[in-house]
């Protein structure tokens, strides 16, 4: 790819978050940019990597056309298996599932998501959201979890509302004495940068071209914690953005925001 | 028997009265039976406690309509444009009434109902151990499991009053063929203590005797069978039409504020008769959504 | 990926290692695969854990064998015909080892099984509280549940090391299409760790994947597909051929005593070096016993 | 029907039988007598009973050709419903389905079944018999539980040495302290006479003919009760025994013993 070839920041994700599969992984695939980010993995280099969709749908092959839902009529055509929404959720329960995107409202920095509601009281919120759909369970039984979001300090806090999907609770250790078997998010991407995760506590790991640390520190509600090797978010290469465009042609989930 | 075909203005007069629970939208985004949740609206019903997993845009009607006194749901919006108004408005200001939740995940509500379908009191499980659903929910109870010394989450059964269920066809038993994404769907019916089947087609029961591993209830759990072409827009049905995503984005947009709300009901719910005259107002918007697919292979018996 | 395309020996000799736990037979009567318990005392395995509902002979050859360890099923016996004479052999004699038996019910079992498809440690169930079966098993727990202060049983979950799954058709991925009862095969399937296909006809993808409500168990979880025609004989497969009632009369008569089941093993076992040979042993009885059925209704994605 | 019309044990059990069954009910058919008996009860009296196989099958019509076993491909061809054993079964526990048919080797007064062995340790017996299959659960969670069986000492005993399928267990009050919600033996139909359940007991109602209340008495383990108007068993009408040779012509269910 040319220098200064132009991406928005959702391709820049998407092809953040497609590097994310490893080939031949089982991955509960979401919708809008994670959707996407699996057709960038599936045709460049994880061939055989296979999608699961939570209301009851395995395809080992991307949908011809692009998804607003994943119950749109594409996406059940030519499936490999079409069931119930408890067939796919009890393959995540049994640890069968390598990994699962979710995204969220809130996040805090030990990867706890929030998109049920704003405010202190959730009977009666200040904002109400969605609430988890499958969020929850991917949160807690996929084997690890990509989480993409947003950046803006309301959104990245030191500690969300509402623990809709769990992440690592107060910190190591959390998790295995909740009861939850394994799991966790290994990775966030957000419009500014890249965290992974390292004991249960979110580490700045690549700014996004454009980003800077600063900005990111800004932009983050809790104390930042950067890595020793912190550096640029390697740009999408030409082979992903060709997929991207070629699969969200009038840009509708990959250039919203431009 | 025709016994149990009904019109749908019938089936909701006879089978969901004022505080039922009603079940619907079990197939997650296709197969949503709207044209159920409309006529629900225009008999007025009170009351109403819903469960459902994501139910897309048919609760946040509902809700919007004054209808719902509770909802039992993994997640309620407007799954390609956004946050549901009316839910939003009942949550944050109680317009038109306040509502009770009772907030589950995808993996819950279908355990729950899994277990009303198997006369189960509860299922165990390790999904979403620690979160604040697993508190808000007070019908939740975390264990011990007795075998493993671990923690489980128990989840205990729904069992529905009335199970909706949309579907390409049905006879007038109601033994039903469902194809395309089940969802908890399966489980909903066989957990209620009636269900009602909107087809988009009547056949014979020699159609649904070809292939009974198709059917997804059989006529002896069935209460009604409704003959409702086009039940499920904007929602897809498999096979017969796709979904209407324009049609959720104006949605969207028209039900910012309470009166946009009510004039959006006026318009597409009580300013139109039935679903015939809903679908002839959506004239050829309606007919450029049909598809018919292609043919599955054959298969033998 | 035709690298998961086996034959049947290459197939048992991989994943099969002596002391598996083995589940087959779980669409109950039918769909029994046959050929894979022919290759399994051809192959001398040793040590089993057989797992299964009724398994009609095959759990019964099996143990005349010598093949089996242990046993957890609901019936083991001769479904037309009457009793199982080497399992009671080898309960009542220990001929030609004894056997290791959890005792459970249909509805038992495919609880176990779903649990294990679920990830879920165990099921609680109403069915025989104060039966002898509920004591006899220890895996079994009885508890109470906390809902409602009544007694349950907990059912734990079973995972075969392997699932054995008969079927119609399947592509080189071991997308696996199964019609007729699917007993408890679903739920074995997805509970296993590994899951090994024998399939009447192997299809390509487009096969599958035009009508995925079909699918049974998706490739993902599957280990092995084999190519074996008439792999479930003398059980029936639905549209392709029917159940051999005088075989499993025949068994009854032969099997009688020790040596007599060693002759027809002889004879029909380890005596025919495949099922190919089998199939044209059995000869024109083979070719009466090929239905086609009628053709399934139309249903287009 | 004419006097003196030849009928065998096996004819008279299955008409017995398919009196049981009420027009309109859910009933768990099993194999052999059961079957026909739910034949002949749709085709006299009984139109709209739906018939259950608890392998997964559901009909409204009895399969147009006799069976050896549920899962026969005459019984799933123009079947209303083929599905999971576990689907069957769950209907069975949330007390949907009216009656349920089972057999069994032995049982005693108070109904109990046993099908699992015989002699005092099931793990060294000294007659293995097949097991539970669905008996257990249809005997726990059927509203009720109709029992065929031949009769002799030896098979209607004072205690059996296995219970697999509870009955009413030591008597009245021990199903709900046991927790099972509803049901137990309503009629027990032997080759010799039928039975009702009192109080958790069997009582004698009565006899076939050519058998007698003495010779019932001398074939049965327990200190025999006899309901108060004990009288012959109706014969089978001249439309049970038409369906039943027409759906068995060569009597390979119901004359295997002349």
């Amino acid at each position: 790819m040319s220098e200064g070839t132009y991406f928005s920041k959702a391709e820049l994700m998407v092809a953040q978050a497609a590097r994310e599969i490893a080939d031949g992984e089982r991955v509960f695939v979401g919708m809008r940019l994670p959707l996407i980010a699996f057709v960038v993995a599936k045709r460049t280099h994880a061939p055989s990597a296979v999608g699961l969709f939570e209301l009851g749908i395995v395809r080992d092959e991307p949908s011809p056309e692009l998804l607003y839902t994943m119950g749109d009529t594409p996406n059940v055509a030519g499936a490999v298996w079409c069931a119930r929404t408890i067939d796919l959720m009890g393959l995540l329960q049994r640890g069968d599932i390598d990994a699962g995107f979710i995204g969220g409202a809130e996040i805090d920095r030990h990867g706890n998501l929030n998109t049920t509601a704003i405010g202190p009281d959730r009977m009666h919120p200040d904002v109400q959201l969605p609430g988890s759909g499958g969020g929850g369970d991917i949160a807690s039984l996929a084997r690890r979890l990509i989480v993409i979001m947003p950046h803006d300090r309301r959104r990245l806090r030191e500690k969300v509302d509402f623990v809709t999907s769990p992440g690592y609770g107060n910190g190591r250790g959390w998790r295995e004495r909740q009861g939850l078997a394994r799991g966790g998010p290994s990775v966030l991407i957000t419009t500014l940068g890249v965290f992974r995760f390292v004991d249960g506590e979110a580490v700045l790991a690549s700014f996004h071209p454009g980003s800077s640390v600063e900005r990111i520190r800004a932009e983050t509600g809790w104390d930042l914690r950067v890595a020793a090797d912190v550096r640029e978010t390697e740009p999408p290469s030409a082979e992903a953005l060709r997929v991207i465009r070629e699969y969200d042609p009038h840009g509708f989930w990959t250039r919203r925001e431009e | 028997m025709p016994g149990k075909i009904f019109s749908l203005p019938e089936s909701v007069a006879r089978f969901v009265p004022d505080g039922s629970s009603v079940a619907l939208g079990c197939a997650l985004e296709p197969a949503i039976p709207f044209a159920f949740a409309h006529e629900l609206i225009r008999q007025g019903r009170r009351d109403l406690e819903l469960i459902g997993p994501i139910s897309d845009i048919a609760f946040d009607q509902l809700i919007g309509a004054g209808c719902v006194r509770g909802v039992t749901a993994a997640w309620i919006g407007n799954v390609s444009a956004g946050l549901a108004h009316a839910y939003r408005r009942a949550m944050e200001q109680g317009v038109p009434r306040r509502i009770e939740v009772h907030d589950h995940t995808n993996f819950t509500i279908a355990q729950a109902l899994l277990a009303g379908a198997l006369g189960a009191p509860y299922l165990p499980t390790r999904t979403i151990l620690g979160s604040d659903i697993a508190r808000a929910n007070p019908t939740f109870r975390e264990a011990t499991d007795p075998f493993s010394g671990d923690r489980v989450l128990l989840v205990p059964a729904i069992a529905p009053d009335v199970t909706v269920i949309a579907a390409q066809r049905a006879d007038a038993d109601g033994n039903t063929h469902l194809w395309g994404p089940w969802g908890v769907s399966q489980e909903a019916a066989l957990a209620a203590k009636a269900v009602i089947v909107l087809a988009d087609e009547i056949v014979e029961r020699a159609v649904i005797a070809s292939d009974p591993n198709r059917t997804i209830v059989p006529g002896t759990k069935v209460a009604a069978v409704v003959h409702e072409p086009g039940a499920c827009h904007p929602s897809p049905l498999q096979g017969r039409y796709r979904r209407d995503h324009d049609f959720y984005r104006e949605y969207h947009a028209a039900t910012r504020t309470a009166e946009g709300q009510s004039a959006w009901l006026a318009e597409w719910v009580t300013g139109v008769p039935d679903r015939a005259a809903y679908l002839a107002k959506l004239g050829p918007r309606w007919v450029a959504l049909r598809d018919y697919g292609r043919p599955a292979a054959e298969v033998r018996y």
